[in-house]
């Protein structure tokens, strides 16, 4: 008893990745990916929130996100969204390299899903500038300048609509949502980073490859939270 | 019988707070959730002696808020959620399935160091001058509020949060994945099916109170106006995301205590319980009701007349699967041999008390019956009756069961008998005047009252100082048997769950191999043995 | 679950997926974000945004059950992943319904605030 | 049947008791229905929790052992039993639900000839604007007619709580809630804050008084005009009662949220960035109309504007209240 080893896998010994009160593989595999599942319904509550107060502002007062949309720009929101989707399917395809024992194709995979999620980045720094330039920020700071809102509107929409009360309500609930999303991808540049390493390094296997497929759901739930965020925020009207 | 075990396999301090063990996981959260339950308790009886008459006592009336919001921040955050899960759960649950650890034992430490990144949080707005907010945090008084420790507090909330959903994660995946041969589900003892219903909850419900945490505490640095009319925002919207983890959080307190109590009443009654079945599927029925219900906090809130009376009638639902337990443990008792050692005295009380609280809630679903009682001192009795005389004795209930095998020392038996009936009697002397004095008028969170409602006020404060000297000899002679007490047999109760299978204190490594899976409410064949001073299986299977 | 109680110690069995779908799959969610961009010129009222979830929904189906392999994971994670949804339904449905039914309260007090009160002014209070 | 059974037991209770053992005396057309379903429920849970209590007694004294625990053999489970205590307090409880609902829903919802007054809630006082205009601190209602409560909150949520009407409404920002009541009683009640509102939250009481129609039409009438009646000095002292200002400033030297009055009129001040100014009509003027403007050292800036909620005829007659109470503005009190 005083033997803490257990011996429950005493043919061919526990493999290397197999943590002690794992019986098998098999188990550890289907254990983290229930973990991981869980994790992503979490995350899926945790945005609720966010939606909640979108789906409350924008049914009750239409008028503030018909004349704050505006000042998104819907194109550098479908850049986004196409480098998103294009990083899910290399995600997805990294997964598959791992289980093929595909090693340089699959970090090769996740190189591309790290250059996508930067560029998602990049382009999200480009736009948050630009709002803040045009004191478009949220809540009590919310101060757009004159030029800034002729410049957007145009002289057409700017005489046609008139300016509704609260309009700051909007960019609150725009920079919640995009700013909680944007650190869900930094996060996930970090985990795949991580990930890179430890596949160039030959930790995964077609018998040992849970972690990069936890990484991909992990991605996937991001880019399933901006495939909602982009015709919610920039394609209203 | 080894003599090692995880108590002694290894030593010093970093075998403690690196552990990946379970076992020393829930010990540790054991000592945290009680040192939280000894804190909140000193700012319930600072509240309670300053209400001795109307007026001011020995603390003005910011003082005062402080403290009941601490009072109620600590109790709820710190110990009532955490303590039955986080360190029972952790302690038994593997070794009531017969498996070696919890599914992810990094991530287990990992949320007790969130745990108590959260009890440092709420430590800094305690020494920051405190929070006086209510432990509702309700808009825009939070939001306005001078006290900049909201800030710490709320970050607290938050962390907490996270440390609550990776417990019922983690919990989640052991139930499903981590059972070995032969345990099935319905050979799963019932505290584990409660634990289960909970650590749903847990996942599904304490998400919002994250992102919760996180809009107010934007709101409250940037000014976002999401929840402050004045800037365009909804109050009422704010109770909404609120109690849509807070309800559910009722039954995060209050499953796992019922889990307890089946496992109490079972061994008290030494007989199969009754309707296991019901019992088992009552607490998932809790625990998805639980989610339907939580307008019912806001019946005079501005909420709207049509979502009362739904969230009205969707309340009356959760009495049901109650209603069911309390029925199955009475029937378990019938014919039974009633043996009234220290756990089964707290299951008996239990019952009493939960009883109350139970069907006092009826009063507060009744909308017309509510508008009267909402905000008042009924209210206060009613939910101290579910979360302190239901979830804190089933807690006291459950440290005095598994305390002989967490500890492998036997505590004073008479002792204890009688501390479990001064802190039924003392429970009932604070909170029912309490019912009297909410039905006569008295709104909640008041310094200060009409002098017609000093009586009962009275007899509340001498029922709380007796529960506080109650708790303190508790303490005393539990922290005594560690050093003197006698050694604790395997099974002291006669229980048949896996972990009265496995030496008191428990090995490393639970069993070397799982235990064999039988029926774990079948106390036939355990017989009492006077020379082990605990029961043993009837024939003798040496090993 | 309990997949493990039959499994051959040392490997795990999970779905690969084949190149064809995922890459069905990508073209699949690529037309639908055109067509999304390209319904929202044409007006169709409050019913745009119901298309435009529509086809959110259909993208996030697409990622959920090909790339994130739910159409081949069955079980109790199907049913987690389900819930979360349900419960979120929850949460938007009924805080919707009550926000927007005591929305005339909210509106009233606009109206009212925006004149000054005055001595007299309740006089002209009213619905 | 029923209820007449249950009314004979609530008198029973009541003349054992004490009159009022509960509840605060009955004071409003819904106050008896609210009651009644209270005792309804009382009985319910009694009787429940009398019969699981004596079950657990009975079966801890009938079957407790002391030393030999060999349990009997009884079944352990019966679908019969289970599916009767699963549907039988099933129908108390849509029961429950039906009677609180209806009454619920008349409670919340005013009939259509109410008479009108606008409550507005701050920290930590009431204020009651009739419809001739007219403020008081203090509501005053006529007896046997529907008054309904348009409620708004300045700062926080408060709620208008009146425990003899039992009623109570939630006040909160940025909206109206209504509340409404027919006061069947002669007399004065008490009005609780009962949703939490910070540090005076058990201080902010008020009370309810209700007339016979002629008297009510009469106090109006005498209150509204009270500027013109009254000397400057009691009418100063009114506004200072009714508007809110004696919530935080004390007229007895004592120190409160804001400055004390006895003896401020006249006085220099310290103000908050240090520099000194002499406490006269202009100052206090624009303290009243922009509170944030100058602060008295000591003090935090918390005060509400009162622009448009004080006139000049209220302003006047308020210094002239603030000069009695200061040795430098002539009248010592």
């Amino acid at each position: 008893m005083s033997n803490n080893h257990h011996n429950e896998n005493d043919h061919g010994g526990h493999p290397s990745f197999l943590a002690h009160h794992f019986s098998s593989p098999q188990q550890q595999y289907d254990a983290g990916k229930l973990g991981i599942w869980l994790f992503l319904v979490t995350e899926v509550l945790f945005f609720s929130g966010l939606f909640c107060a979108y789906a409350v502002y924008r049914f009750n007062h239409p008028e503030i996100f018909r004349y704050a949309h505006f000042f998104l720009d819907t194109t550098m929101g479908a850049i986004n969204t196409v480098v998103l989707i294009l990083s899910s399917l290399t995600i997805a395809w990294a997964v598959r390299a791992v289980q093929l024992n595909q090693r340089r194709l699959a970090v090769g995979m996740l190189v591309v899903t790290l250059l996508c999620a930067a560029a998602f980045m990049v382009i999200k720094y480009i736009e948050y500038t630009h709002k803040f330039h045009m004191g478009l920020t949220w809540g009590e700071s919310f101060a757009p300048s004159a030029e800034a809102l002729r410049e957007v509107l145009g002289e057409a929409h700017g005489e046609v609509l008139e300016k509704p009360a609260n309009l700051h309500l909007f960019f609150s609930i725009y920079f919640c949502m995009t700013g909680l999303h944007g650190i869900h991808v930094l996060a996930g540049i970090g985990v795949i980073i991580w990930m890179i390493v430890r596949t160039a390094r030959g930790d995964f296997s077609s018998e040992y490859f849970g972690p990069v497929e936890y990484t991909a759901l992990y991605w996937h739930i991001v880019d399933l939270v901006w495939i909602f965020l982009f015709p919610l925020l920039y394609l209203i009207d | 019988m080894s003599t090692t075990n995880y108590l002694t396999c290894s030593k010093g301090w970093k075998s403690w707070f690196l552990t990946l063990d379970h076992k020393r996981i829930g010990v540790m959260y054991l000592t945290a959730v009680l040192s939280s339950f000894a804190l909140g308790g000193l700012f319930a009886l600072a509240v309670r002696l300053e209400l001795f008459q109307p007026g001011q006592q020995f603390m003005d009336p910011t003082t005062y808020n402080r403290m009941f919001t601490l009072h109620g921040a600590v109790m709820v955050f710190l110990f009532i959620i955490p303590s039955i899960p986080a360190a029972f759960g952790n302690f038994v649950l593997p070794i009531m399935l017969g498996a070696q650890d919890v599914a992810f034992p990094r991530l287990n430490l990992a949320s007790f160091y969130l745990w108590m990144a959260g009890a440092v949080f709420f430590l800094v707005s305690l020494l920051g001058g405190g929070i006086e907010t209510g432990w509702t945090f309700y808009t825009p008084y939070s939001t306005t509020t001078a006290d900049s420790s909201v800030v710490s507090a709320l970050m607290g909330v938050f962390v907490l949060g996270f440390s609550s959903i990776f417990t019922g994660m983690n919990f989640i995946v052991t139930i499903h994945q981590m059972r070995p041969k032969g345990m099935t589900w319905f050979k799963m003892p019932l505290f584990l099916w409660a634990i289960y219903g909970t650590a749903l909850i847990q996942v599904l419900a304490t998400p919002v109170l994250g992102i919760t945490g996180l809009l107010l505490i934007v709101e409250r640095v940037a000014h976002i106006g999401v929840f402050d009319p004045a800037l365009g925002g909804d109050p009422v919207l704010f109770q909404h995301f609120f109690w849509f983890y807070s309800h559910p959080a009722v039954y995060i307190m209050i499953l796992p205590a019922m889990g307890i109590v089946s496992e109490l009443i079972a061994a008290g009654s030494r007989k199969e319980i009754f309707g296991y079945r019901f019992i088992a599927f009552s607490s998932i029925a809790i625990a998805i009701l639980g989610f339907l219900v939580w307008g019912h906090h806001m019946f005079t809130s501005g909420q709207s007349v049509a979502a009362s009376v739904v969230f009205s009638a969707l309340t009356f639902t959760v009495a049901i699967p109650s209603a069911i337990k309390v029925f199955n443990w009475l029937s378990t008792m019938y014919k039974g041999a009633i043996v009234l050692n220290t756990p089964m005295c707290y299951g008996l009380s239990f019952i009493s008390l939960f009883g109350i609280g139970g069907l006092t809630g009826l009063f507060l679903g009744t909308l017309s019956v509510d508008i009267h009682l909402h905000d008042t001192y009924f209210i206060v009795a009613h939910f101290h009756y579910v979360m302190m005389g239901s979830t804190a004795v089933a807690f006291m209930g459950g440290l005095h069961y598994w305390w002989p095998k967490m500890f492998g020392k036997m505590y004073n038996e008479a002792l204890a008998r009688v501390c479990c009936l001064f802190v039924f009697i003392g429970f009932n002397l604070t909170f029912l005047p309490q019912f009297v004095l909410g039905t006569r008028g008295m709104p909640r969170r008041y310094f200060d009252y009409p002098e017609r409602f000093q009586f009962l006020h009275q007899l509340s404060t001498i029922g709380a100082v007796m529960l506080f000297i109650t708790f303190f000899v508790m303490f005393s002679y539990l922290l005594h048997s560690l050093v003197r007490g006698k050694p604790a047999p395997m099974n002291p109760w006669g229980a048949n769950t896996n972990e009265w299978k496995c030496s008191s204190p428990p090995p490393f490594n639970n069993f070397d191999v799982p235990p064999p899976m039988e029926n774990p409410y079948d106390h036939t064949n355990l017989v009492f043995d006077e020379k082990l001073g605990g029961y043993r299986a009837k024939q003798v299977i040496n090993s | 679950m309990s997949s493990h109680d039959n499994e051959t110690p040392g490997a795990t069995h999970a779905h690969i997926a084949p190149i064809s779908t995922l890459m069905g799959t990508f073209i699949a969610l690529l037309v639908l974000t055109v067509v999304t961009v390209v319904v929202r010129s044409i007006d169709l009222g409050s019913m745009n945004i119901m298309i435009a979830m529509m086809i959110a929904t259909i993208k996030a189906g697409l990622v959920a059950a090909y790339f994130m392999h739910l159409a081949y994971d069955g079980g109790f994670i199907r049913v987690a992943f389900f819930a979360s949804i349900i419960f979120m339904g929850l949460f938007l449905g009924f805080a919707l319904l009550d926000t927007s039914e005591y929305q005339d309260t909210i509106q009233w007090h606009e109206t009212l605030k925006a004149k000054v009160p005055t001595e007299g002014s309740a006089a002209d209070h009213g619905k | 049947m029923l209820v007449q059974m249950l009314t004979l037991a609530n008198a029973v209770v009541a003349a054992t008791t004490g009159e009022g053992f509960w509840f605060p005396e009955q004071a409003s057309t819904v106050a008896g229905s609210v009651d009644f379903v209270y005792d309804l429920i009382l009985w319910i849970c009694t009787i429940a929790f009398v019969g699981i209590m004596l079950a657990m007694l009975i079966l801890v004294v009938r079957f407790r052992k002391s030393k030999v625990l060999v349990p009997q053999p009884s079944p352990t489970h019966n679908d019969i039993l289970e599916i009767s205590w699963t549907v039988i307090p099933s129908i108390v409880l849509v029961v429950l639900f039906y009677v609180g609902a209806v009454k619920y829903i008349d409670m919340r919802e005013s009939p259509a000839d109410t008479y009108d007054i606008y409550v507005t809630g701050r920290k930590w006082s009431w204020s009651f604007e009739y419809p001739n205009g007219y403020t008081d601190a203090a509501l005053h209602v006529p007896k046997d007619r529907n008054v309904r409560l348009m409620m708004q909150s300045e700062d926080v949520l408060h709620s208008m709580f009146i425990p003899s009407f039992r009623t109570k409404m939630d006040v909160v920002p940025g909206r109206y809630t209504s509340l409404w009541f027919n006061a069947t009683q002669t007399g004065t009640f008490d009005i609780f804050c009962a949703e939490y509102c910070g540090q005076n939250h058990s201080m902010m009481r008020a009370q309810v008084v209700v007339h016979e129609q002629a008297e009510f039409d009469k106090w109006l009438a005498e209150a509204s005009d009270y500027i013109a009646k009254l000397p400057p000095e009691e009418a100063g002292k009114k506004v200072f009662e009714t508007s809110g200002c004696k919530q935080c400033h004390s007229v007895d030297g004592s120190k409160g949220i804001g400055p004390t009055f006895k003896d401020l009129f006249g006085s220099t001040v310290t103000l908050s960035d240090g520099s000194k100014i002499v406490a006269e009509e202009n100052f206090i003027r624009e303290s009243i109309y922009e509170p944030k403007a100058k602060v008295v050292a000591g003090y935090n800036p918390v005060m509400p504007t009162y622009e448009g909620k004080m006139n000049a005829e209220q302003m006047r007659v308020l210094f002239a209240y603030m000069k009695s109470l200061s040795a430098q503005g002539g009248a010592a009190p």
